[in-house]
């Protein structure tokens, strides 16, 4: 039956997000930014909130609590309210460990898994971002070519999360073998691999606390065995539509960040003796800010039950993506400009918001839950 | 818990209502269009029909039901909502002539007595607020209702326009002050049967679209009812601004009706657009970036973001309505989305469609015209942002205007 | 320099041209719309302005007074702020002229620029637009082919002007002779040519003023020195961009008429004590339409200036029919919106401009000034 | 007549402008991005080198020119706006630097006395107007001007904030008044020079974008500066709410100078944004209908149709002042529209680059923080609005707040 009410599981994991994120992300948000850091205790914490062990089955050492899309958009929508680059760095992890979760062989399971349930936090990534213009994940210019026991990568990839702590790099690559298009390979790399190298740390608009790389790779020789799924491979389109599920659900955290401020500042902000909210053209941009947030929240929680059911949520996250970046961009623009010159300047939060809300309609594949 | 799926009941009744909307209200579509205000006598056949088997069944079950046929089933406000957007699919006009699914009806049935509900069932009741000189200000409503102590029966006097099916109903629940001094405390609403001396319809409107639907201005002289016939309960009557109050919360019932009937024609028109485009090879690849698709793909999953937006907004708004939680909020913002979506996903399928699309051969113009009364009636856009903005910032009427 | 007033020869044209459209377009308008006709009082009366004759060199039994599209900006801005349909029917003529004038060999120019010098109304029209979703003016799927002596044409047309009385419409089609992609070539078409069939008047969302037909051409064959400009051909660009300059300043012309009735409108329409202009969301609605129809205003200038001075217009002129034909839609859509339940009802005239200011994001060709 | 070709004076001016911007603003502009309020030495050197023959250059045409360097020949402000889009391209935040342009010294030239503009020439003065607790209200300023009878001095107290140049200038127009009991009548403006004592800079911003360019809190305790140091000539001053007229006055001969800074960071993001495109093999084909353009290609074009419109309006509210007609509608409209357009834009370019556009290597990301400002000071989009509405309406400030 049609319902849009929390249950009480969920209602506590929103709770405990909410509190963490106000207690743990807000207050150190703004320095993280400007000193462009994920302080490696805050990875810890939220690594103690379990998501990764809670997920993975009890024999690779993990709780095996299940896995929820439709949860975890509810969990990240939180974080992201809090600070959304410190939470996708401290969610790096999942990047990883999802897709070997998903659609590993039992081989790898066994190997890889067990890093995932340990106290510390384990920085897992994943590298699917390229450095190109009209970036389409469905059009990967990176390549993985088999040769015997091998394969062979070899491409330019960008906004890898974490790649200066992270020992292994899961990539995503086109295979060139034939000229069918094939389906896309995630294969596990060596930071060490010849061929394979981490450039300085990247200086974006925004998300500057999430560190980010851009890494190369220039014919890096990997067993064929790491390929994620062995023969099998991966269901990619579902790791997209996992990812932009979750993206959705963390820029509706963002624009509601910045439209509870913008709210609370023109109920506060006197002008001809008056709150600002008392003029239509500012009270309409807030009114239309909290209905666009319902929706993006509605959509982005739809694509997620969606995947929970094993439906194909391909559409359903597609347009998520799509509506949740587009309107995001828009809340956080409203922001900005409802507080107009205190809007600008970096005593205020909003200047932030802004620039980490115009990541969405550019990142894919960053956010798997 | 968070839910998407729909009750196999409603389901059900989606289905029939698609069936109806299809087989009955298409094929009769684009004649009542031409044929503006003529009775649609194929909607009466069918009402007549199908009423006493769905009345039987939904008493059977014993739920509660909102007394209209729609609105069914464990999730009834739910359930209202999904066959709306089917019968708006077929036709809007037609649906809006729907008897006994007035705006009028749906007050009886929010704030009249028992005795009220049973002697006013099976009309077909508009309802009257409007006035020539004032829009969206219900304070500011000069209509006058008068006691006589003689006969114990109300004097009704002014002109009321906008009444949707004011011409075709059978009676009208008129908003009217007994004390214009006292402003918005006094407004009562009352219920006046056709063919009462003094009531007169002046003037049926010629409209843009929906134009199987009518709309009246009617005028009332001197006319007399009985004193039952204000709406209410002596207490609900006594409370004041609350009386008005128990009528406005139709409109929360109702707005998300409203919003279901835009996204029925909306789909409609997307659905049409698609098929076209689809016959001449055009794809709709859902899984790019949106940068990788053309002009055309975009706007088609652009369109299909804002309806399934507006749609699960709407949703939400009814299932509210259905668990017994306050929806104000929600049903502003589903009426608010729902009718400035639609609206521009009508515009912008003519557009795609070119000359198809403005010509009357098919009824993508004729869903356009339809669908923009979505965004006014009821609450303008402007009106339901204005009781969203209020409603987020805390803020009275006064502070936000 | 920069300058954007007009001058005196243009300012006369405007005021005769305001008047006009004030004193004998407006008050017919609402019933020409309803009874779907343009009165042939009213195409005689438009005639009489010598929009045709004054154009047409001495030689051919005209005036010589040169033609400016710029001056016909100016104009058609004022009489479709009239009335759209009644105007492109009076203008109709100029249709099947200005591509002869243009572009007529001189045998061409012989035979039929006298005809539009006389007293009455010549009804001269054009076949551009086809009945097919997503319509493009460069890609015509009506063909002309040569055989021999004649030229052969086949296809559909739509939105056809005046093909009722029209003893000749000039046809664009797409040459079909040999691979490469070859100009669009306009033909002269006698009504009565075997093969040539004229539909049931067109009903259309608006325009009702304008009589349209659908035009077929089955094997249609035609002699070869029908054709415009002979072997030399016609430069179809060049008068799509005209048409698309005019089309814009007409749009310009409805949007005004919507807007300035809206104005008007929420100053006298009293709600809560005060008129609803008073109100931001209704005022602001305002202040956008004046400040796209003025903008909307100097790009169809700037198109038709450019085309004054015999540059490529290509980008102008389509740059400015997207934007005011997409402007002039939202325009329109502000006039209903701003009456609300009085914009819906055809006692007040924005309706019949919001279904007319639709029509400008559809047609192409038709209005040549 | 209508002409839409610059004059050969104003287009050498603007090649010249786009030589400086490219030569000299461009190859520092990430330089000072990243180092927040730096003085931007190469602009001095630049203005330096450049100042004297410009000065001489007018002086000796002996044109009227509104002693801004950029505004000069046959059409200054048309000038002035053409090659402000040419600099701004190069940096809006370097641009904002350029001394002796700074907004103060368009309030001493608006309505300064022959004397006052002769004592502060050279000098590069800023405007101190908003404060703490008033954003767009002027009326609410709480500065205070004393007259000090025994030493016939101005005493200025108060605190101003979002001093664009504050911390750089070397002067500042700050905004007091007289008696707050008389509101905007009593408000006035005065040239405090930088080293007064009781004048503080308290703060300099960290910005969003512009960052080259400083914005300063300022503080005035018991701030002691000349009689004559009070803006504008006596009949000025007496004119009560005509003093702070003439001064708002700048803002109209102002807008068209920041819609052009608007226009020129976002042609610079499109510029960039095309030339990566063209370079990958994408084409922009102008005569196709929009329906046939892929998504990219829909999207460059309506950018570029959006810049021509706002340039259009520009040029001509920047004409009207040339040709001596009042223009604060049309200013305002150039500005709301530029500031809207451009704002969008350039998010739209980051947005059509992808990671490209969102790297720190390129400069398209900061040409979006740059352009937000244009949407917010010297009146934010909204209040452009207000304006325009007030002025179609007939409106006075009170009945359209």
């Amino acid at each position: 039956m049609a319902d849009f009410t929390l249950d009480e599981d969920q209602r506590q994991i929103q709770d405990m997000a909410r509190k963490f994120a106000a207690n743990e992300l807000r207050p150190i948000a703004r320095e993280c930014d400007e000193e462009a850091v994920a302080p490696s205790e805050v990875l810890d914490k939220v690594w103690e909130l379990g998501f990764c062990a809670n997920a993975i089955p009890e024999n690779y050492g993990g709780y095996d609590l299940g896995r929820s899309a439709l949860t975890s958009a509810i969990m990240v929508e939180e974080l992201a309210w809090g600070d959304l680059g410190l939470t996708m760095a401290a969610l790096s992890p999942l990047l990883m460990m999802v897709p070997i979760l998903e659609f590993g062989a039992d081989e790898q399971k066994e190997e890889w898994l067990p890093k995932f349930c340990g106290e510390r936090f384990f920085p897992g990534t994943a590298a699917i971002m390229e450095p190109r213009i009209v970036f389409d994940p469905l059009e990967l210019g990176t390549t993985v070519e088999t040769q015997g026991e091998n394969v062979v990568i070899s491409g330019k990839k960008c906004m890898v999360p974490l790649a200066d702590q992270a020992e292994h790099i899961l990539v995503y690559a086109s295979p060139r073998n034939g000229d069918a298009p094939q389906p896309v390979k995630a294969v596990i790399v060596d930071r060490n691999t010849p061929g394979l190298s981490i450039g300085p740390k990247e200086k974006n608009l925004g998300l500057n606390a999430l560190p980010l790389f851009p890494v190369a790779f220039d014919q890096c020789v990997v067993p064929a065995s790491r390929c994620v799924g062995r023969d099998r491979g991966i269901d990619y389109m579902k790791l997209l539509n996992l990812s932009r599920a979750n993206l959705s659900a963390m820029a509706v955290g963002v624009a509601r960040a910045s439209h509870e401020y913008a709210l609370t500042y023109a109920k506060e902000r006197f002008a001809f003796g008056e709150p600002i909210a008392c003029r239509q053209s500012i009270a309409f941009m807030l009114a239309e800010a909290a209905m666009e947030i319902d929706g993006m929240r509605l959509l982005a929680w739809r694509a997620a039950w969606r995947l929970d059911r094993n439906e194909d949520a391909t559409k359903d996250a597609g347009l998520a993506k799509m509506y949740c970046a587009e309107q995001a961009m828009k809340v956080v623009d409203y922001g900005v400009q409802i507080l107009g010159g205190h809007g600008y300047i970096r005593e205020h939060p909003v200047e932030m918001w802004f620039r980490n809300g115009r990541s969405f309609s550019i990142t894919e594949g960053l956010a798997i839950g | 818990m968070i839910d998407f799926e729909l009750k196999p009941e409603t389901k059900q009744l989606q289905q029939m209502t698609a069936a109806v909307a299809n087989g009955v209200f298409r094929p009769v579509s684009r004649y009542y269009d031409d044929h503006e205000h003529e009775k649609v006598k194929e909607l009466y056949a069918l009402v007549e029909s199908m009423t006493p088997p769905v009345r039987k069944e939904t008493e059977g079950e014993g739920k509660k039901r909102s007394g209209r046929g729609l609105a069914q089933g464990p999730e009834p406000n739910v359930a209202l909502v999904v066959s709306m957007e089917e019968l708006a699919w077929g036709d809007t006009g037609i649906l809006l002539c729907w008897p006994q699914r007035g705006l009028g009806n749906s007050a009886i049935e929010a704030v009249g007595t028992p005795e009220q509900k049973a002697r006013f069932a099976g009309k077909f009741a508009a309802m009257a607020i409007t006035e020539p000189g004032a829009g969206s200000d219900t304070a500011a409503i000069t209509s006058t209702a008068r006691l006589d102590p003689e006969t114990n029966e109300w004097i009704i006097n002014g002109e009321k326009i906008f009444v949707t099916s004011g011409y075709h109903c059978d009676a009208v629940v008129v908003w009217a002050t007994l004390d214009k001094s006292k402003g918005r405390a006094a407004i009562k609403s009352f219920v006046v049967e056709k063919g009462v001396p003094g009531m007169t319809v002046t003037k049926v409107e010629k409209k843009l679209g929906i134009r199987a639907s009518d709309t009246a201005a009617i005028v009332f002289e001197d006319c007399r009812i009985p004193y039952d016939n204000i709406l209410g309960s002596p207490e609900i009557q006594n409370r004041g601004e609350a009386g008005l109050g128990g009528v406005m919360k139709t409109f929360d019932a109702t707005r998300p009706g409203v919003a279901a009937m835009a996204i029925g024609v909306a789909r409609a028109a997307l659905e049409f657009t698609k098929t076209k485009l689809e016959s001449e090879g055009h794809t709709f690849p859902y899984g790019r970036s949106p940068l990788h698709l053309n002009a055309i793909q975009k706007s088609i999953l652009e369109m299909e973001a804002e309806l399934e937006v507006a749609r699960l907004l709407n949703l939400r708004a009814a299932s509210m309505l259905d668990t017994g939680i306050r929806n104000s909020l929600e049903a502003s913002m589903a009426k608010a989305k729902a009718g400035r979506a639609a609206t521009l996903v009508t515009q912008k399928c003519v557009e795609i469609l070119g000359p198809i699309g403005y010509s009357r051969e098919h009824l993508v113009e004729k869903w356009l015209r339809d669908c923009k009364i979505t965004d006014i009636f009821e609450g303008t856009g402007q009106i339901q942002m204005l009781i969203i903005a209020r409603s987020i910032l805390g803020f009275s009427r006064d502070m936000l205007k």
